[in-house]
């Protein structure tokens, strides 16, 4: 069913930040599950920003094509969304705004502005806003005084005073004038529920899986991953370092990770390819090194704040000649933070580049979650044990299961050397066709183990389904609620959700797929990846992908709307969303 | 040197015969010899090149990477570990020319390492392109008319840049570059020694005769803390070439600013309850 | 039938070049087909380095796995060629190296360092050699004389007279103390012949297809081209220009295309993993550009010097963000020069990156032509016609082919904007997602008219073939060779050569491929990346793939050894090679 | 300026109200406007960030690339059609960071250019990171712990390469820029103004007031063509912050030297005789 979505529209710099911060502590708070995906332009003053919350006792997984209730912090904000406002959505303006007039639109106008004054600054107008949502949800107003409390303790007591006076203005207000307008939330178990958004979500991933050092260059939309990490380096005996470019960046890492410590970027696609030599030396040198290529639609500098799924290709891909890699793409901030674990051991254990990639959707957006689980979590240690090495020291030992046993820099009477040509066990350059030969076989006997390791496809839905979607990353969201209205439809749906594209689990995608009729991907690109990498690798040739590639997140109503283009109307009339 | 020299690499070495690499190398180990350095605490980082080639012909730690990103891997290794040596041997085309923006900003973050030039004011290995630093007029078969771009200066890029200590030498003068890397390792920053390097079968220009002739050594008068007279020394050229400390300005690097007298990051393990405690700050 | 190979092998510095490329000029002079692969360390002075010149009566596809006659300058390249010397062998030596004593093989001492000095100087050596060939060879010494005159003139008389002398001197011991070691090469048309090698091919095609401007950063194995096209610039109006990196190399090339000129750069795998993002730009700002990639055995340093197949997949996807491209990969000098002639069309037509995919192997080869054809050649004029044009001018105009009017900066009254980001149609930056929407699909357009271009797959052999080969680049040569040994063996083979390999020919692959039984790519890597094209775009899931992946280039044996391991040694009991 | 402005451009600007960034733009109007330029003739290149976005709003000719890549297109453009006024238009991360290897290189290319860099001494684009000019002690995110890296010098650095113009300007100044800008683009030369631009959302720090503080025009006491006095000059800061031309020195520029007075790039036609000559030789 639905949820209730909340959207709150305005100018960039004009508060939407905080306003929803606050709103989305206190609605976690209480008990609700939350989703809210962020839209925002690239700039730092003016333009349309908007964020969307979904607000249910359930999960959410995805946002909504359809607005309950818009709050409009400028007349723009109104004239943006008027195609997602639908009979009884509310509309909370400021009354000094005339707002148009909408069939079926309900308008609850709120002095915002002017009360902020009253209080005695016009920064109070979120405020105002805030006990006015706070009303219109009927929630009451004991949260929002003990969070204003919190929040604007730190500034003092005045600062909190006239932040509490100004929402309870905007409260009553409503209450007031239009208490026939406000619509109360479902049930829920009053318990407090964590709030976090993919970014922390990865960063923390990374910090429990022992990350060390830290390397990157600004770029939207990984910076938030960045920043978090930084925040808290100092505290974690973490380094930080913002290089003078990606190409630093990666090279830095790769030192670090040289000298014995596990080691990550972060980046877009953009500073990805900047870093691809770098990755192909991390190929050969065989050299752990997480990185974290959060998407933005492309090419070039493309749409540097949106969300797209464009670089799938290019991960399995990037950095010339031949080398194993892991790729993941987790569907959710949960699954993203226990991938972020995995990726570090695993590079480490395999010493070779991991990938984690995401989207602007997945690291801006919040939503509730009740615990991250790391009792579980263990840090195993693959740097090797000097006494157990066999002499002399040889870097790139030939093993059977391809992995060389690995010492740190600064090991008492060892001599440890990373190459970037093809080179002997012990590191040496080589040009000898044979050891040339056997390194590369070495180096590819690795995927024996790495196809082994966690990641497989995860299936959802009906086991005999009628459509079956294929997704991977962010898409998994928007993907599960439409395979939920479908099975609620009547029309048996199922889904395989991708988290490890390499190495591919080709063996489980063919049990989970091959029999299957109607498979479609669900991707954020124009030119369905996935449905390519299933055909090469699985011999798959599913149905025309649904796709999206405007740089807007996909939703449920959007993937009903592709099959029925492809399947034709009939069977999906019955398909409430 | 032989057997007492614990960094001695007896391997074939594929530079050419007469090459100025040979002495630099042979620097290199003099001054670790003479520092009292273990191979196991030492770490050559290059990126590719003929002068890049110097870790594979050092018995110590190594990582030899990409052309032109030898100082970012080795500013990552020294963060990781600040208790290793690090020295990074490089060509003037690997540092200035593919790597000039890591040059630029290494000399900004100040970390405790030797840098090396080899600047034989050519691509060697690749045959013989013009280099950033090579003279304006020499021709190659990229440059047939001519080099017309003016030469990089580093020594002056550096000085401008307020880099904490700024050498040169001449890899004839293995004694005089032995002691020069000595200072450097020291010194407790960024050091760069550009080393002059005659490359024997490119650059039929500027010989072991044409460095000769206009080398010499910075005397006693001479104060490296003077910004302006050691700016006036790098810009020295076609006349005379001076040899030794051009500039100091000692200040704290990287490692005493930013690590401090703490472990190093490799000792460091991950402590559960500060992840709990970033947890927490979620609900 | 195999036909002669003459390997020289020494030192680096040691004269080798000198010597071949003499001897390829006598004989390519004389009327023989020759091909030279050429093996060199990555060093200046020293090591190993040879050259193979296979020599015959009709074209020569591959080298051989075989040594007719060795010419070596100093004793190593006697034990490093020790293997492929067969029974009727013969190896020239200069006569105060002692030689081993190798079964059936016949050695020509000849005093060549003694000889040179004689004639004053060590570095007559060369010419000493040379008329020691020219005896062994039978084929006398008016061309040589000839030869050493036109080489040496320059020079002065003197220095001709005694390269003349050094030469006799070689021959006349040859003629006088092994007149039973020589022998005579098959009898050939009298006619001179084209002596080319691949560097020269594309470097000739891009200058006939139009380039004004080449921007590169030295790399090998693509350097041979820049040099080339350098050496002849100012004569044609070519502004070259060596640029600090590859980053700067490619995006200078933009900007000169954007100014309305042809352009291209020449690079190898890491050099064009820095340019990555400047192709996503070329991308998206839709710039004409032609980028050739000339792969050696990666990844990172790899092996510098040597050959290799690996970066297929790298073109295939290189730079984030979704665009159309264009992939070629010549097999053969001939090809190369006409595929870069049309490569610098395409890339102009569609607005768009067109890849030309070589080796070191194409590049550094040298083969014998009759002529390469210019007659024909048509350079259009892609340019937009300003009064065509409509007002106000869009650089982006969104068109049914996908194409827009391009028109160079400064044309009167037009204002051209070339974008990074996603546009609008006169390439102001925008967020709105129709526009978005509308671009990204306007761009794919062109694939309509890409695919149908140039470049479409060659069968050649047996029409129903029980062995089917299939390879791109200089795959090629060596399977064409292994198919012509598999016919003469009476096993029905065939193969399909790809040169185009994005937009990937399907249609054309299916109609070659689908229907025929044991179909196996031949390639110069270690996972096969032809053989995962055809299964994603075509389904067909080829068998084990004969792959190479010790920097050496693939020869027919090779193939075959490879068949064998796979289908049983039985039926290719009778093959000739 | 109004209609008489044919280059101005009227739609949304989608920079911060009181940015800088507006005055730069309207000193490249009056500069190109003063010149009598013509929009066809004049060519805007630039990279990523909030700078960048200038061509978007210059009704003229346009590149806008990759973060940090400004100057390689800008060549490339003005190799192939030498008649174009090329002006780059860059942010002190994107030039000096990003960029800085083309930054060091298109010095000594030395092709006829105008370079104006917006220096607001922060990342403005993506929220207030420390750049390479950001002073020591700037907190922001990435540097919660204050920046420790040297500034880079843009001034010094170029004085040090020898770069042909070296100029200081503050975008508060418009006639004094634009001026500037006028100066830069009859030089024939590569031509370098760093531009202090206040940020007034992200940089705390060296707001207009600072900058007011502490910028004054050099008067005609200072001789720009004394290269030691000009690197004094360009180490001023903190105490005062001289504005003008700090260092010239005329010589040909890529245009005068390699293309000299022929055709356009762009004219050019292939030519078949030509091709037949370098076939002929292959035989
Ligand atoms: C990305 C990349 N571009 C180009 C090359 C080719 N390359 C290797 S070494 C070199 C130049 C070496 O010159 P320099 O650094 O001066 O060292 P030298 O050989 O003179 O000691 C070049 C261009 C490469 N290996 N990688
Ligand atoms: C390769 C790449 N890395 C990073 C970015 C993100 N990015 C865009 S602008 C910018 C910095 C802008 O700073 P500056 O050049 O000083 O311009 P300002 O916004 O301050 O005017 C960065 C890091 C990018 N677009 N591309
Ligand atoms: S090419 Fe020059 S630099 Fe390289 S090894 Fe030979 S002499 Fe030395
Ligand atoms: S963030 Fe700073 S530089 Fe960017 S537009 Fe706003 S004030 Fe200007
Ligand atoms: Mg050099
Ligand atoms: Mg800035």
């Amino acid at each position: 069913m639905p949820h209730t979505t909340l959207t709150l529209g305005g100018m960039a710099g004009q508060g939407l930040v905080t306003i929803s911060d606050l709103l989305l502590k206190l609605l976690a708070r209480a008990g609700y599950h939350l989703l809210a995906t962020q839209d925002y332009m690239s700039r730092v003053r003016g333009g349309h920003n908007f964020i969307q919350i979904g607000i249910d006792a359930d999960r959410i997984f995805a946002p909504q094509p359809i607005i309950n209730i818009l709050v409009a912090l400028d007349s723009r904000s109104i004239d943006e969304h008027r195609h997602e406002l639908t009979a009884g959505s509310i509309v909370l303006h400021d009354s000094d705004n005339k707002p148009p007039d909408i069939n079926g639109v309900r308008f609850a106008g709120v002095p915002m502005n002017r009360f902020a004054n009253k209080a005695g600054n016009p920064v109070y107008a979120n405020a105002v806003a805030l006990g006015a949502i706070a009303a219109l949800l009927e929630i009451g107003m004991k949260g929002v005084d003990s969070l204003l409390n919190e929040h604007f303790g730190k500034k003092g007591e005045a600062a909190v005073e006239k932040n509490v006076a100004a929402a309870h203005a905007g409260y009553d207000h409503i209450a007031k004038y239009y208490a026939e307008t406000t619509s109360s939330l479902p049930p829920v178990k009053q318990k407090t529920r964590m709030l976090i958004n993919g970014a922390q979500a990865i960063g923390l991933g990374m910090m429990t899986g022992g990350l060390r050092f830290i390397s990157a260059y600004p770029m939207s939309p990984s910076t938030s991953i960045f920043n978090y990490v930084t925040a808290s380096a100092a505290e974690l005996g973490i380094l930080s370092e913002q290089a003078e470019d990606e190409i630093a960046a990666v090279n830095m890492a790769l030192g670090a990770s040289a000298a014995g410590v596990r080691t990550a970027v972060t980046t877009s696609g953009g500073g990805l390819d900047l870093m691809a030599e770098g990755i192909s030396l991390a190929g050969v040198a065989e050299t752990p090194i997480v990185i974290a290529n959060i998407m933005r639609p492309g090419p070039a500098t493309g749409l540097p704040t949106r969300t797209g799924q464009e670089d799938l290709n290019l991960v399995l891909n990037i950095g010339h000649g031949e080398f194993p890699r892991f790729v993941f793409a987790p569907g959710t901030a949960e699954e993203a933070f226990y991938t972020a674990i995995h990726a570090m051991n695993l590079a480490d254990k395999y010493q070779a580049p991991v990938f984690l990639l995401g989207d602007q959707q997945l690291v801006d957006s919040y939503v509730t979650l009740d615990r991250l689980n790391i009792t579980k979590v263990r840090i195993k240690e693959h740097l090797a044990d000097p006494a157990k090495v066999p002499a002399p020291y040889q870097r790139y030992r030939i093993t059977p299961n391809g992995v060389s046993p690995r010492l740190p820099y600064g090991t008492p009477g060892v001599r440890v050397m990373y190459d970037s040509h093809l080179h002997e066990e012990d590191g040496h350059i080589t040009e000898n066709a044979d050891i040339v030969r056997a390194m590369v076989e070495k180096r590819f006997r690795k995927l024996k183990g790495m196809v082994k390791e966690t990641g497989k496809p995860i299936w959802y839905g009906n086991k005999k389904p009628a459509i079956t979607l294929a997704c991977w990353g962010t898409s998994y969201g928007a993907s599960r609620e439409a395979v939920d209205a479908l099975n609620r439809a009547g029309i048996k749906a199922g889904m395989a959700h991708f988290n490890r594209l390499a190495p591919f689990p080709s063996r489980e995608a063919r049990v989970l797929l091959a029999n299957k009729k109607h498979v479609h991907t669900v991707e954020g690109n124009f030119t369905g990846q996935l449905a390519q990498l299933l055909a090469r690798e699985t011999g798959i040739h599913s149905g025309m992908p649904v796709t999206r590639y405007d740089g807007r997140p996909i939703t449920a109503r959007h993937i009903i709307d592709k099959l029925k283009e492809v399947h034709g109307n009939g069977k999906f009339k019955r398909i409430s969303l | 040197m032989g057997n007492s020299n614990a960094f001695h690499y007896e391997g074939e070495k594929a530079w050419c015969p007469g090459c100025g690499d040979f002495a630099i190398l042979n620097a290199v180990e003099k001054a670790l010899i003479h520092a009292g350095k273990k191979p196991e605490e030492v770490l050559t980082v290059s990126g590719i090149g003929q002068a890049a080639k110097l870790p594979h012909y050092l018995k110590s730690n190594g990582f030899n990477g990409l052309h032109g990103r030898a100082l970012p891997p080795a500013f990552g290794a020294k963060a990781a570990n600040h208790h290793l040596t690090v020295i990074v041997t490089s060509g003037d085309g690997d540092m200035y020319g593919e790597g000039g923006n890591h040059f630029i900003h290494a000399i900004r973050r100040n970390i405790e390492m030797t840098v090396i030039v080899h600047d034989n004011q050519v691509y060697g290995l690749t045959k013989g392109q013009a280099s950033p630093t090579s003279d304006k007029g020499m021709k190659t078969k990229l440059q047939p008319e001519g080099v017309i771009l003016t030469p990089f200066n580093p020594l002056a890029v550096a000085i401008a840049l307020d880099a904490p200590f700024v050498a040169r030498s001449f890899s004839k003068e293995i004694d005089f570059t032995a002691d020069l890397i000595e200072q450097a390792m020291r010194y407790g920053g960024f050091a760069l020694i550009d080393v002059l390097q005659p490359c024997v079968s490119f650059n039929k220009v500027n010989t072991y005769q044409w460095y000769q002739q206009r080398a010499y050594r910075l005397g006693p008068e001479h104060d490296p803390t003077d910004r302006a007279k050691a700016l006036a020394k790098a810009f020295e050229w076609d006349s005379g070439i001076p040899l030794g400390v051009i500039y100091k300005n000692p200040r704290p690097g990287y490692v005493a600013t930013v690590i401090g007298d703490t472990e190093p990051l490799l000792k460091r393990k991950v402590n559960t309850e500060k992840i709990n405690s970033l947890l927490a700050r979620l609900y």
